[in-house]
């Protein structure tokens, strides 16, 4: 409890309004920080021991199921892995398809995260249910553009959660001409959707709270574009690196606290997501996306962890446009099977790494098969467990700044700061340690 | 009967004409096999192809279809027929497939007539075309090579180029006429073209069954305790794609839905399939055919006795689409010719 | 071209539900009219579709004497959805119902014969739309046995008809159940163990059977045993049923639809159908 | 009356629960005839009183099995909802790497790290109704959209929701689906699995991979045969069978090549 002398005590269990289950703890008395942790109450899950033993195949379509949010990412990524392993270079087209799918994800997580799980705490009410009734124009304009968002991942994936059609080497299946023309059609009419968007956060955005922090920021970069599926592993800090090399940028370090294994760059953490993008890639954002920048005050990198939402905003009008060239080049050229070769893949034996941008940063997928393509070894690093070391870094460094608050205000300071980076816990549990608190 | 005859070029140009009028529905490719879907292209048409995953049939009874819609605000529950009967051409519809839409008039147009595939069966303009027999066809075995009648258009391709068409409704002599102006007089050289490949479709075809047709009422009757069922039975999976694919084959489940604010609602029709567990489950629990092999027996004999001697034709047209279908390779020929030769070995 | 139907076999006619009795914890006899006024006109043995909009339809027979221009009777085992929710429906709740639907047993035909009538549990309401109107022309009829097995006595229903049909002259009613309790002192056993009362002129005698599907094989070989010739056994037999005019497939037997060519049957028919009984 | 109902997650990847929250064109609807209690991921506010649970996850903690029991205490009904729950799901892979609570320390150690901390433990993973009696399922992997609307409609109106007890091949059939066993020789699991996805792999060219559960009159000798009959060989049909039916292979002593 704060009684605005320096001592709280803040523990919130079951963080609402994120993925998957966490608990937030911090002490400190008399001014000082005692304890500070981000736990994760999830159940464990062994994918990476369930992989063992299995096909080549099997990868994606196990390991897309380790998140409903960012399914489509774990499938480029395990795709990505899988076909490094084993020497396989899939068609433009390919690509392309699954760029577009990411971009399709990467909306309808962050419209599902600004309007869901972050407009409740600016427009100060517990969930976006009562929004149903006070503002059914903002609901159903929100219910709209998730719903393109999610019929982007189902037109090329074939589904809308945990995508089907996406192969190695290929799809089993394309959209139609049809299908795309529509998307194409929405997605031009969405542009008013996200200005209404644009104009709504910029009411709000003085209720994002002002702080700031210098840390390092991770992501793909691949100049000239503003990249999300391809290219090196960048940073702020340090020279890029292929994706192969995951593990000179990557570092797991086991922590003595009940978090074991972060990922620190150099020992140190690091942030991923959309802001880590924005920081490393802003200069190659489109007019548009640059022109919401600007709107929204971040015409630059920022350090307020806080502005992962304007990020994320500034990442919707990006991915729209983006989503828009791609399909006017697949309007323009069509699909060829022939480029298609997931029925022919011949398994061999290798070790490789996928790594793509999901909405909440950068996710890496490794592999090692044998040469009948049965996997012997995989490794899965996801971003909100590369995250967790930097939110609590955030913690130590918000909380005697906000220590002569009222306990109910810290308490929201923390969970939205949480709830900024958007973390994906039901992800993190695959490799986070866990400690239950009852 | 008049005989005409027109070119590949000339019937391409009739049926973009008759597109522009018409929903026109035609064989395309689907990977490496064909479906009927609609068309706006007649090239994208292959009116030839055998093997369709689903009969033309769809277009007669669709696979959901709303019977009412309903409504429930007022005092009493307020219901209203749904028809349609938006005419739609369908192009390439084979013997067989002719013949399965004569046997399901015999049973949703007979006694009861039901309106809903009346308006639709009605507004079905069948442009038939002959075909070439895979493995599996057997139209020779049950009297399908050829149609008698049940088209409005029929197209078979000669030797020479393009394509023989009879007329064989009112219909058809009106859509001819206002369509078909490239198509010439035929007679009797192209007759003899016809003969020709009717003759050739004949000796391709390679599944037959050992026994006249008039003759399998007897045979499946008399082999109800057969172990040929069982054998089959043991393999079965009760998957019912045999019974869906089949172009005769019209079982059909009813459900309700509603809106979630109750206010409304609607009855729908979706095809069911009699080798499907608990298709003759009643209240109770007590299943009239609990087995694979009863559920065999009563889907074949459905072919080749029971309604064969109701009706007074196989319920079978020998399009193999069962055959297709089925992955544990049960199919109507074999089963036929191990029944036929079961009995054969016991009058011996 | 367009043939434009906008009527629909399909279409239930509105009834109001007039009133209820609940004669056993599973078992409620619906009284019903049609809104429209028209009478059922149903014949003995017939059925209809009940139809509740949201639920489904399913097919109940009717257990009052045809004739009855004023309203009509079912009486509905509560076993699954529809029967359930018909069962909270309370008075004065609309429905639909489609029908009459199916064959009846052939009354004209009985005339002046023996009758031995066979119920099994909620088969008894079925064999009352036959039994009513023979009580009503009594002397057109000769002898009459009424059989009636339930697995309890709290089973049983219509038990006001049953006792009054046994004071008419010349009409045995014989119950018996499956289980008895203590305030049951009749016969206990399976219903054929009732035949050794039954006492007909063989050659002159018609038999109408309705109950559960194991019941029938065994009815049958005691009245074989009295010597009712199979021509003039008649049944009722059930089946799943979706649509009650022979369209859904579900009911049919070999050649014939349970909905359409029964329910009815004449054993010498049913008997050579492999699947009937 | 509306009813109340509650949303729970356990061992899953919460994509169940989005499903719902996909449901955009219905979205409103669905608030308007149900009273939401509980959605920890969409909502903060709680109440510990409803009709209906749907519970997300499969079964794999002991500290699970005491939250169930509880959630059983409370509800009316409960809804098993998506694979996880109503199978295992995937979660159930790791019960055929053995059985023993030993096993499971030494695996866990393994992905999560060397034991410093209190762990919690976790036991084979296992559907909602090996738990506790559930009186609907919504099976998939993730749950189908039109299903769960179904399913949400029939509670509503007081009818009981299909079972899907037939084979995922009629779905095939009624969408006029090229069968990617007839036409590629994939290994589809389809024959042998409950409908009601709409056949939505095979509708894309993809193989079923059985996510919505083994149905108890599969034919699985025969399948299997068939399988191998494609090329396939013992081992794939054995890992197919054990990807999304570890659980149901147990539950339903299916014999495994
Ligand atoms: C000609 C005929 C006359 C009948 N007369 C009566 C009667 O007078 N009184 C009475 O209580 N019942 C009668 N029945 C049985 C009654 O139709 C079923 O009990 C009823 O359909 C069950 O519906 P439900 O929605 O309540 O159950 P459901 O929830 O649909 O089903 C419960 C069980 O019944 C099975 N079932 C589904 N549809 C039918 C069906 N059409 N017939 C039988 N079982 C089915 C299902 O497989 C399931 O196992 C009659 C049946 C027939 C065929
Ligand atoms: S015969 Fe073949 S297609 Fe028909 S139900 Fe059996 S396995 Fe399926
Ligand atoms: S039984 Fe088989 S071969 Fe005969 S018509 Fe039906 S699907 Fe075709
Ligand atoms: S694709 Fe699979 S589910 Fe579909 S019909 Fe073939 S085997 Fe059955």
């Amino acid at each position: 409890m704060s009684n605005g002398n320096g001592n709280v005590d803040v523990f919130v269990e079951n963080i609402t309004r994120v993925e998957g289950h966490g608990n937030i703890k911090v002490r400190a008395s008399d001014g000082k920080l005692e304890e500070c942790q981000l736990q994760i109450t999830e159940s464990p899950r062994y994918y990476e021991q369930m992989l063992l033993g299995r096909k080549w195949y099997d990868a994606v379509h196990i390991t897309c199921r380790i998140c409903g949010i960012c399914s489509t990412g774990h499938t480029c990524s395990s795709l990505q892995g899988m076909e490094r392993a084993m020497g396989i270079e899939p068609s433009e087209q390919t690509h392309k398809l699954r760029e577009l799918g990411l971009m399709g994800e990467t909306l309808q997580s962050h419209y599902l995260h600004v309007y869901f799980l972050v407009a409740p705490d600016l427009l100060g009410v517990p969930s976006v249910v009562p929004l149903a009734e006070t503002h059914t124009d903002v609901v159903k304009m929100a219910l709209r553009q998730k719903r393109l968002a999610n019929d982007i991942c189902c037109v090329t994936g074939g589904r809308h959660i945990h995508p089907l059609s996406m192969r190695v080497n290929g799809f089993t299946s394309f959209p139609t001409k049809e299908e795309l023309a529509g998307l194409k059609e929405r997605l031009i009419a969405s542009r008013d959707d996200l200005q209404a968007t644009v104009e709504l956060l910029l009411t709000l955005a003085d209720k994002l709270p002002a702080f700031e922090r210098e840390c390092e920021y991770v992501a793909l970069t691949n100049p000239p574009r503003y990249e999300f599926y391809s290219g090196k592993i960048g940073s702020t800090v340090t020279e890029p690196v292929e994706p192969n090399d995951y593990k000179s940028k990557v570092i797991e370090t086991t922590v003595p606290h009940s978090h074991a294994k972060f990922c620190g760059s150099d020992g140190k953490p690091y942030q991923v997501g959309a802001l880590a993008r924005f920081n490393l890639n802003h200069e190659y954002l489109k007019p548009e996306a640059k022109e919401v920048a600007k709107t929204l005050g971040m015409p630059g990198p920022s350090t307020n962890p806080y502005f992962i939402n304007i990020a994320q905003v500034v990442e919707c009008v990006e991915t729209t446009e983006y989503a828009v060239e791609l399909i006017d080049h697949f309007l323009d050229v069509g699909f060829d099977p022939e480029q298609d070769g997931h029925r022919d893949v011949k398994p061999q034996a290798g070790r490789g790494t996928g790594a793509v941008e999901v909405p909440r940063g950068i996710l890496f997928h490794e592999y090692e098969v044998d040469d009948e393509g049965t996997i012997v070894d995989a490794n899965l690093i996801i971003p909100t467990g590369q995250n967790l070391a930097n939110v609590e870094a955030d913690f130590e460094a918000l909380v005697p700044t906000i220590l002569d608050k009222e306990h109910k205000e810290i308490e929201l300071l923390l969970e939205m700061l949480v709830r900024a980076y958007d973390p994906c816990i039901s992800c993190a549990t695959h490799l986070l340690n866990v400690e239950w608190i009852d | 009967m008049e005989l005409y005859k027109i070119d590949e070029k000339g019937l391409a140009e009739a049926m973009a004409r008759v597109m522009e009028d018409y929903r026109v529905v035609a064989p395309v490719e689907k990977g490496p096999k064909h479906v009927f879907d609609d068309i706006e292209d007649w090239s994208d048409a292959r009116p030839m192809a055998v093997g369709t995953v689903l009969p033309p049939k769809k277009y007669a009874f669709p696979q959901r279809e709303t019977l009412l819609r309903f409504t429930l605000t007022g005092e009493t529950p307020e219901a209203e027929a749904v028809m349609d009967d938006t005419p739609v051409v369908m192009a390439g519809v084979h013997p067989c497939d002719i013949a399965g839409l004569r046997c399901i008039d015999h049973t949703l147009a007979g006694r009861h007539f039901d309106e809903h595939y009346g308006a639709r069966r009605m507004n079905a303009i069948v442009f038939g075309f002959d075909c070439m027999p895979d493995e599996h066809c057997f139209c020779t075995s049950v009297g399908t090579l050829k149609a008698e009648s049940g088209y409005d258009l029929f197209f078979t391709p000669i030797q020479t180029g393009g394509f023989v068409i009879r007329i064989g409704t009112p219909r058809g002599r009106q859509l001819f006429e206002k369509y078909f102006q490239h198509a010439e007089g035929a007679g009797v050289y192209e007759e003899s073209l016809e003969a020709d490949f009717r003759q050739r479709k004949a000796e391709a075809v390679t599944a037959h069954i050992d026994a006249p047709v008039d003759d399998l009422p007897e045979v499946y009757q008399e082999s109800m305790d057969s172990e040929v069922w069982d054998k089959w039975g043991a393999v079965c999976f009760s998957c019912g794609s045999c019974s869906l694919v089949c172009p005769t084959c019209y079982c059909f489940d009813v459900q309700d839905r509603v809106s979630l604010d109750g206010s409304e609602g609607r009855r729908d029709r979706i095809w069911d399939a009699c080798t499907l567990p608990d298709f003759a489950t009643v209240a109770g629990g007590h299943d009239f055919r609990p087995t694979a092999p009863k559920r065999l027996i009563h889907r074949h004999n459905r072919k080749f006795n029971y309604q064969q001697e109701r009706y007074g034709e196989p319920h079978c047209t020998g399009c193999g689409r069962c055959g297709r279908s089925c992955l544990v390779h049960i199919n109507m020929v074999t089963v036929a010719n191990e029944l036929i030769a079961e009995q054969k070995g016991e009058e011996a | 071209m367009a043939l434009a139907a906008d009527s629909s076999i399909y279409v239930p006619e509105p009834v109001t539900l007039l009133e209820t009795e609940q004669p056993t914890e599973l078992e409620k006899v619906f009284r019903v009219k049609f809104d429209s006024g028209r009478p059922l006109g149903h014949g003995p043995g017939q059925f209809v579709q009940v139809s509740l909009f949201g639920i489904g339809e399913a097919p109940i027979s009717i257990c009052s004497c045809p004739g009855n221009d004023e309203y009509f009777e079912m009486t509905v085992r509560n076993v699954g959805m529809l029967t359930n929710k018909m069962h909270q429906m309370a008075d004065g709740a609309k429905f639909g119902v489609r029908g009459p639907f199916g064959t009846t047993f052939p009354m004209d035909e009985m005339k002046g014969k023996d009758l031995v009538m066979v119920a099994g549990g909620i088969g008894l309401p079925p064999l009352r739309s036959l039994i009513l109107p023979v009580m009503e022309n009594r002397d057109e009829f000769g002898k009459v046995f009424i059989l009636f097995g339930t697995r309890t006595p709290q089973e049983i229903l219509f038990a006001d008809d049953l006792k009054a049909w046994n004071e008419i002259p010349n009409t045995t009613v014989l119950q018996t159940v499956d289980q008895g309790d203590d305030t049951w002192d009749g016969n206990v056993g399976v219903v054929t163990t009732l035949f050794p009362q039954v006492s007909v002129d063989p050659d002159n005698t018609y038999a109408a059977i309705v109950g559960p599907p194991i019941m029938y094989k065994f009815v049958v070989m005691e009245l074989a045993k009295l010597g009712v010739a199979d021509e003039r056994i008649f049944m009722s037999l059930e089946r799943r049923m979706k649509c009650g005019v022979g369209k859904c497939g579900h009911c049919q037997i070999n050649q014939v639809c349970v909905c359409m060519d029964g329910p009815v049957f004449r054993y010498s028919e049913a008997r050579d159908m492999t699947e009937a009984i | 009356m509306k009813p109340k109902v509650a949303f729970f997650s356990f061992t899953s990847c919460e994509g169940c629960q989005l499903a719902l929250l996909e449901c955009e064109n219905e979205l409103l609807d669905i608030l308007g005839a149900i009273d939401v209690v509980k959605f920890r991921e969409a909502m903060s506010e709680t109440s510990d009183e409803y009709d209906i649970a749907f519970i997300e996850g499969s079964i794999s903690t002991p500290h699970d099995e005491e939250k169930i029991k509880k959630i059983r205490d409370t509800a009316k009904v409960i809804v098993e909802f998506g694979a996880c729950a109503a199978t295992g799901g995937l979660n159930a892979m790791r019960n055929s790497m053995g059985t023993e609570e030993d096993h499971y320390e030494e695996l866990r150690e393994k992905v999560y790290g060397p034991v410093g901390v209190e762990h919690f433990r976790s036991t084979k993973a296992r559907p909602v109704h090996a738990v506790v009696p559930v009186e609907l399922t919504i099976p998939g992997c993730p749950v189908d959209r039109g299903h769960l609307l179904e399913v949400i409609e029939a509670v509503l109106v007081g009818r009981s929701p299909r079972q899907f007890d037939h084979p995922l091949c009629v779905e095939c059939k009624l969408n006029d689906t090229v069968c990617v066993v007839e036409a590629y020789g994939q290994m589809c699991m389809g024959p042998v699995t409950r409908a009601g996805c709409d056949s939505i792999c095979p509708n894309v060219g993809d193989a079923c991979e059985g996510c919505r559960g083994l149905l108890p009159s599969g034919n699985f000798a025969a399948h299997q045969q068939m399988l191998e009959e494609h090329g396939n060989s013992k081992e794939e049909i054995r890992l197919r069978y054990l990807m999304f039916n570890a659980y149901p292979c147990e539950e339903l002593e299916v014999p495994l090549p």
